[in-house]
């Protein structure tokens, strides 16, 4: 697959001024921009980055210039709902897709492990749902509150959620507002820290599930974030990620976007 | 660390942490314990403050700060009296386990409730929990070793360690948690008195001669003096010169005033760093160093981790990475031997002089990503845990220790106990994270945490600030009143230069290790005027 | 248009924790944690996440400063090493290496402790060297 | 009209409707269309010799302004008091626009050579401060009270078409004459018609009782019939308007008061052939009457301009339930609107009669010329004000706002402080707190919470 | 936790200006009995009310928490209580889903003109909130 991918990033760096993808350097494997006359065989698919934030940053430090990314299903979702919000701009971008393997699917219960046109590999069958799911959602609201007190206090504010979401691109984020979180608290203060990402993430959560992989305390966020999903789907009939033409319906009116039920 | 930093999630059935706040001195340690937890492994926290990681602990013992040697024993004392030590370990590869056995017999539990407050069946359960699980591996840091007796502290460690075989196996082990980035590769480097690169001692004269021959030139066999003797020594004048790089004693010192006093005094003082620390504006001279995106160069983790550290950026204006300082400074002073081209060429020097270096290099770093020492050999692939079938000395060794009363403890005028530390969001002297907005903006200032009935008995109100006493002098601070540190006790972060705590701390030393006592000593409270009502939120 | 992502060392606690420190253009702009790593495997904490908060810092130090009537004034590189020699080896000659003391850190890196415990050892030829372990 | 079309400060831009509307109160642009009118006004001194000259030599054509009672040629001048007095040419009658082949008498007529059948529809932007809507009403349509017979029965007119009978310069010179060219003996006039009535519309239209009277005043004088009036409610509220009701009481109209039920032309009782029958009950002695009538007077009611909807949207009006523009404060501010600085004069906010709908238009034209002339405006201080470090212009915020005060500059949001009215509804909506909300700000709001809490 | 045992629930009422504010004062003006516990915090619109401002209510004491505005198609801005009407919904699922019982937060809209409906909305929520028990403890701690 990975042959296939370079092929086709070799050929887009004709249309393109550089493709962003991830490279193994010193010992790891990390983001990099592949520009003409860089060394192709470089180029790795995995462990996953946001990528899309990365081509965000080039989108805004070089106006001009035109991007490929090699990107998975969430990249090209988040690429969705990052477009809508003016942080890439569609016109500069190309993406060059590639569905993950089933066993990628089953470990990220990923309802749509494939971009919509991929160049390589073929989209496997969709993860099941978390499980988790399910479960937190059927408990009483007691075992609830007390098991997700328990998850959040072992949370050692490194806002490593936020940082490597790719939708959170916030220049000033709410979570550090002195006003909501009082700030220097370990763990941070229940429910204000960890609700706010919860409410923003209602319109723009594409269950990339990075979220979940970067946090040190191993708190289950992306359980909080898919029943949010599902809320805003049952209420609002919107999938974030799902169609870059299709305005968040939060910021519109009755009339614009009504309340399914 | 004589184990490494994985076996605690994939080895270890039981972790014992005691003297470290984990969550925030070493948070991806403390994410490895959260999940060896969830894999089952049981965890003991032992800790005058109910810090973060005792959330997650089967067992949370908070104790009176000092008594660490009395808790040590009597979990000694239990694992001994119940039989549950490793006799077979104690007889192959232990020595002088009578003399041991001899002194912790009589640290009962109820002796030892009596001494530290910790209730006698809570110790035996404890005991139990530790000896019971193997491996069972022992993690502490500046808790257990800034004391005057913190050097008996470890001692005890080791012994409990010894006493059930907890050593020279995945997942066990003496674990102490180094504080900083590179304090594992200084000492490891020869940036200690008594010792040259590898630990080989100065009195040695086959060490002695050895770096003679490699650099052509080296001092006398007897141990130099350590940084409290000389910041003492600039004070009194037997030292004229000192030459500081990246240190910022006006602050980390204990005993502050102490310190100002003495180095104001010093004849001729160097500071190479890359702020002008408090430290830096006493000096004569300043040399802008580099920071470590700005230059090429190694670090050691405190599990005898060698990494990479790659230049990303160039320093501003005229700074230089403070290696080509050094070098440029020893060839003005005429020296051979410090003309080289970048840090690799350092490095392989290092490796020839230094056995546990031997087999590290930049290429190996780049492919591998790190190296443990020991790795004495190009092919050698790094030792991830120590002792193992064998310990370096040949036997272990046991150590009968007493439990010594801390250098000052608390009386009527003082009737508090001050212990310092560190918080999450910043880093030492705050020289760095203070100057970091991110992370500023968390704890912009100093603060002391008290206990509700202290808060209570001093008439304290919310929004009010407090001014603590020690015999040494005072500081004002904020007041965080929280239920989860002991009664009695106060607790003061040692990172803001304007409150430091190290006003208040005294300079009593460790006799061996001269480290000082900055987990223990004796202070007042009272309130002061209020400052603007700052929104506290309902703490 | 260069963009890097450069492998590098947490300079906090001693952990270990790896990181890709991004730059587009040489300027620094973000943070990656390095996922290959055995101890943060792509975790960090809020210290590793702003680990080039204090960077560009403003008060960073960009001169040599010597002290001149009492003021620290910014001076030449050559002019604060030739003072730093000048004085070292007058108080060596006058009054012995262990005249001397020197300060290494634990945030340099071993290529410059090692260093710096080669310079006091072999060029001043004191064992007058420490740092912080002990604080 | 005469004077505002002579007003040197009053620039009268005829044949134009306002496209497109921009900007905010003192600084708003106006998209203007003018149709071609074929004569050129600056010209054309109105004469009407072309009007004589055209090729049509006898009127052929329904005269709008005379409810198509009366005629006119394809160039003609709508009404007598026109303003500007020149005449205009209906392009689709007008054999030279409409095919191109005519032998343009009115041109040749012109000795000014007014006559331009070239001209264009002209579109232009206008800077003004202030923008006062006055684009009045509509009568109801009579053909939404189909019992009562209007387009079945010809001697059924609206009070529109009654109104150009007994006007002097009507087609008829005055005279009552129908269709049919008989002069009515009996008329019967009906009030309500499309008001106060659910199937059509619920209010009532204020002035249909007053210009009922007055019709049955003239069309007694002009044509001595004997006049039926059929009211629910005589609503007669203004100065004199009693006396004048009095007035026709004595005269001998008879007032019935009761809603009419509908109107036939089934003749059953003797006398009835030929005539109009209105069945009604009459409420004062409680029995059902028929009443034959010659012609039958429909007091259409007043509602708001079919366009209404697409003028509310291009000024950003808000409309009540009537359909008529919402003024700001029904009772306070009556000529005002939620927009500053876009003012509503006369029957475009609601029913009112000639002298109300002259006071409404006063009070609007001060309005606008305080606001004018004060040269700045004190806005609310509670507007919102977006930070712009903070702001990363994701846009979030600017469907949010009903005043569209939010726009995108330079990638960032920013609330334009003057069209703000400090609902701070966009406030909520930012999800990184960039846009403040000025004496509602988020640190005032927890400051509130935490002392009631405590 | 019936009445008897003296807890006095602390319910925080964000209340629209043009609207519940006004309907409340009118329930005052008329002599008309609603709750002590309801604790007003006046905003110009409930568009106003993020969904930060709810949960740092709940933070900062509160057992209940009211959110108050004009009917949908009353609002004085048109179209502020839409975003309300949507904001509010997932927020209180939000809230059920972390364990804060999600009867604890309510959205209501109360007219100027509706005293009597403001009196009965509140003293509802009152007694709902006095039988479900303080939350105060069991968020901070």
């Amino acid at each position: 697959m990975i042959a296939a991918i370079r092929e086709a990033v070799a050929e887009r760096l004709g249309s393109c001024d550089g493709v962003v993808a991830l490279r193994r350097r010193n010992g790891g494997v990390a983001p990099h921009l592949f520009q003409k006359g860089d060394e192709l065989a470089e180029m790795e698919l995995s462990p996953r980055y946001p990528l899309m934030t990365v081509v965000s940053r080039l989108h805004k430090a070089f106006p001009a210039i035109r991007l490929g990314v090699v990107a998975r299903g969430c990249d090209e979702r988040a690429y969705v709902e990052m477009a809508k919000r003016n942080q890439i701009d569609p016109t500069r971008l190309e993406i060059i897709g590639f569905a993950c393997t089933a066993e990628e699917a089953q470990a990220c219960y990923c309802r749509e492990p494939s971009p919509k046109h991929p160049v390589a590999g073929t989209p496997p069958a969709p993860g099941p749902p978390n499980p988790l799911v399910a479960k937190y959602d059927s408990l009483p609201l007691e075992e609830r509150r007390s098991f997700w007190k328990k998850q959040f206090s072992k949370c050692i504010k490194c806002y490593g959620c936020r940082n490597i979401c790719p939708e959170c691109f916030c220049e000033a984020c709410a979570m550090e507002d002195m006003a909501w979180v009082e700030p220097g608290l370990l763990a941070p203060p229940f429910p204000t820290f960890h609700l706010i990402r919860a409410m923003h993430m209602a319109s723009r959560c594409v269950a990339c599930r990075e979220c979940e992989h970067t946090c040190p305390a191993y708190i289950p966020l992306t359980v909080l974030y898919d029943l949010m999903r599902r809320d805003i789907a049952d209420l609002l009939g919107y999938i974030p990620g799902a169609d870059i033409e299709a305005q968040q319906p939060l910021s519109l009116s009755l009339e614009q976007a009504p309340l399914k039920k | 660390m004589t184990n490494s930093i994985p076996e605690l999630e994939t080895d270890s059935r039981c972790i014992l942490i005691m003297g470290s706040n984990t969550s925030e001195g070493h948070p991806l340690i403390a994410s490895r314990i959260v999940k060896a937890k969830e894999r089952g492994a049981r965890v003991i926290v032992i800790d005058p403050r109910d810090i973060q990681i005792a959330r997650l602990a089967d067992m949370y013992i908070p104790f009176r700060p000092g008594a660490d040697v009395a808790v040590l024993n009597g979990l000694m004392n239990v694992i001994i009296s119940e039989g549950l030590e490793d006799k077979e370990f104690i007889a192959a590869r232990t020595e002088a386990y009578a003399e041991m056995k001899a002194v912790v017999e009589k640290y009962t539990p109820e002796r030892v409730q009596e001494i530290s407050g910790v209730p006698a069946d809570m110790l035996r359960e404890a005991a139990r929990l530790y000896a019971r699980n193997k491996p069972a591996a022992i993690v502490y840091a500046m808790g257990i070793t800034q004391h005057t007796t913190g050097v008996d502290n470890v001692k005890s460690i080791a012994n409990l360690a010894m006493l059930t075989g907890n050593l020279g196996i995945a997942g066990a082990g003496v674990n102490p948690l180094r504080g900083q980035n590179n304090v594992q590769g200084a000492c490891d480097m020869g940036g200690l008195p008594n010792v040259y690169p590898g630990y080989q001692a100065v009195t040695s004269p086959d060490a002695q001669k050895k770096f003679q021959d490699a650099w052509g030139g080296t001092a006398d066999t007897v141990v130099g003096l350590t940084v409290m003797e000389m910041v003492n020594g600039v004070g009194d004048g037997t030292l004229r010169a000192l030459y500081v790089m990246g240190e910022n004693p006006m602050v980390a010192d204990p005993d502050l005033h102490h310190a100002r006093h003495c180095l104001e005094k010093a004849e001729f003082l160097v500071v190479q760093d890359i702020f002008l620390t408090e430290t830096a504006q006493l000096a004569h001279v300043v040399l802008p160093g580099g920071a470590f995106v700005e230059k090429d160069g190694t670090f050691t983790g405190t599990d005898r981790r060698v990494q990479r550290v790659r230049k990303v950026v160039n320093p501003p204006g005229n700074a230089m990475a403070d290696w080509e300082i050094t070098c440029r400074l020893a060839q003005r002073l005429g020296a051979g031997g410090f003309d080289f081209a970048s840090p690799k060429e350092v490095m392989e020097e290092i490796a020839r002089l230094t056995p546990s270096y031997g087999g590290i290099s930049y290429e190996r770093l780049e492919e591998l990503g790190f190296l443990h020492w020991p790795c004495p050999a190009a092919d050698h692939p790094g030792t991830p845990y120590l002792h193992k079938g064998k310990f370096s000395r040949g036997q272990g060794q046991f150590h009968a220790v007493e439990f010594k009363e801390p250098a000052e403890s608390p009386d009527q005028d003082y009737p508090l106990t001050l212990t310092t530390g560190r918080l999450m969001f910043h880093f030492h002297t705050g020289s760095m994270t203070r100057r970091s907005e991110k992370l500023h903006q968390e704890v912009p200032e100093a603060y002391v945490e008290i206990h509700p009935d202290d808060a209570a008995r001093i008439s304290f109100k919310r929004g009010q600030r407090v001014r603590v006493h020690s015999r040494r002098g005072q500081i004002e601070l904020d007041v965080r009143v929280t239920k989860r540190i002991k009664p009695g006790v106060v607790f003061i972060p040692f990172h803001f230069a304007e409150a430091a705590a190290n006003v208040l701390t005294h300079a009593a030393i460790d006799p061996t290790a001269k480290i000082p006592e900055y987990k223990v000593c004796a202070v007042k409270m009272e309130t002061i005027g209020v400052k603007e009502a700052k929104s506290q939120g309902p703490s | 248009m260069e963009y890097q992502n450069t492998l590098t060392t947490c300079i906090y606690c001693g952990c270990g924790c790896s990181m890709y420190v991004e730059t587009i253009d040489g300027r620094i702009t973000g943070v990656w944690p390095d996922k290959t790593n055995q101890i943060s495997g792509g975790r960090l904490c809020i210290k590793g996440w702003n680990v080039t908060g204090f960077v560009g810092h403003p008060d960073r130090l960009k001169n040599p400063l010597l002290r001149k009537e009492g003021k620290l004034v910014e001076v030449t590189w050559d002019e604060a090493l030739s003072q730093v020699a000048e004085k070292l080896s007058g108080i060596k000659r006058e009054s012995g290496a262990d005249s001397i003391g020197l300060m290494t850190s634990a945030k340099c890196t071993n290529e410059e402790n090692y260093l710096m415990n080669k310079f006091a050892r072999a060029v001043l030829g004191t064992n007058n060297i420490d740092h912080c372990a002990r604080l | 009209m005469m004077d505002a079309g002579r007003h040197p400060r009053i620039k009268l831009m005829t044949c134009s409707e306002v496209v497109a509307v921009s900007g905010y109160m003192g600084n708003y642009r106006a998209t203007i269309r003018t149709k071609p009118r074929y004569i050129r006004e600056d010209l054309c001194v109105g004469c009407l010799q072309c009007i004589d000259a055209c090729v049509f030599k006898k009127p052929r054509f329904p005269d709008e302004f005379n409810m198509g009672l009366g005629l006119r040629k394809p160039v003609y001048l709508p009404f007598p008091q026109a303003t500007p007095q020149v005449p205009l040419i209906d392009p689709e009658n007008c054999l030279q626009l409409k095919t191109g082949k005519c032998k343009q008498g009115c041109a040749e007529k012109c000795e000014r050579k007014a006559v331009d059948f070239e001209q264009k529809e002209k579109i232009q932007e206008v800077q003004v401060g202030t923008i006062i809507v006055a684009t009045g009403f509509k009568t109801v349509d009579p053909h939404k009270v189909p019992y009562y017979g209007y387009g079945k029965y010809p001697n059924v007119y609206t009070a529109l078409e009654a109104e150009r009978l007994v006007s002097a310069s009507g087609p008829t010179e005055g005279e009552v004459i129908l269709r049919d060219g008989r002069k009515p003996e009996t008329v019967g006039i009906i009030h309500c018609v499309g008001s106060r009535d659910e199937k059509t519309n619920r209010w009532c239209s204020r002035v249909c009782c007053m210009y009922s009277l007055k019709l049955a005043h003239l069309i007694r004088e002009h044509s001595g019939a004997k006049i039926y009036n059929f009211y629910i409610d005589m609503r007669t509220p203004g100065k004199g308007y009693e006396e004048f009701y009095n007035k026709l009481l004595e005269e001998g109209v008879q007032f019935i008061r009761g809603r009419v039920a509908e109107v036939t032309d089934w003749a059953v009782k003797p006398g009835e052939e030929g005539k109009l029958i209105l069945r009604v009950e009459d409420t004062m002695i409680g029995q059902v009457r028929r009443i034959p009538v010659d012609m039958v007077v429909l007091s259409t009611g007043l509602e708001s301009q079919p366009d209404a909807a697409k003028v509310s949207a291009l000024f950003g009006l808000s409309r009540s339930a009537d359909g008529f523009f919402a003024e700001a404060h029904p009772k306070l501010r009556p000529v005002e609107t939620n927009t500053d600085g876009v003012f509503l004069a006369g029957c475009a906010q609601g029913p009112r009669d000639v002298p109300d709908a002259v006071a409404h238009a006063g009070a609007a034209a001060s309005m606008a010329i305080a606001l004018l002339n004060k040269g700045e405006v004190t806005i609310a201080p509670t507007t919102a004000k977006v930070v712009r470090e903070k702001c990363v212009g994701c846009g979030d915020c600017l469907p949010v706002c009903p005043y569209t005060a939010i726009s995108r500059v330079e990638g960032k949001a920013e609330v334009n402080a003057a069209l703000c009215k400090g609902c701070g509804t966009c406030v909520a909506t930012c999800p990184s707190g960039a846009i403040e909300g000025l004496h509602f700000t988020d640190e005032q709001l927890v400051a509130q919470i935490e002392g009631v809490l405590t | 936790m019936s009445v008897e045992s003296g807890f006095d629930p602390k319910i925080v009422a964000f209340m629209c200006n043009w609207c519940t504010y006004a309907g409340a004062d009118n329930a005052g003006v008329a002599r008309m009995e609603s709750p002590h516990n309801i604790l007003a915090v006046r905003v110009m619109c409930s568009g106003r009310v993020s969904p930060e401002m709810v949960i740092r209510a709940f933070r900062s004491g509160a057992d209940g928490v009211l959110v108050m505005g004009c009917h949908i198609g009353d609002c004085h801005y048109a179209a502020g209580n839409h975003r309300t009407a949507k904001r509010m919904p997932l927020l209180r699922n939000l809230l059920g889903y972390v364990g804060i019982n999600p009867e604890r937060m309510e959205l209501a809209w109360v007219s100027a003109g509706e005293a009597p409906r403001f009196v009965e909305v509140t003293q509802a929520f009152t007694k709902k909130i006095r039988n479900l028990g303080p939350l105060a403890q069991e968020v901070t701690e």
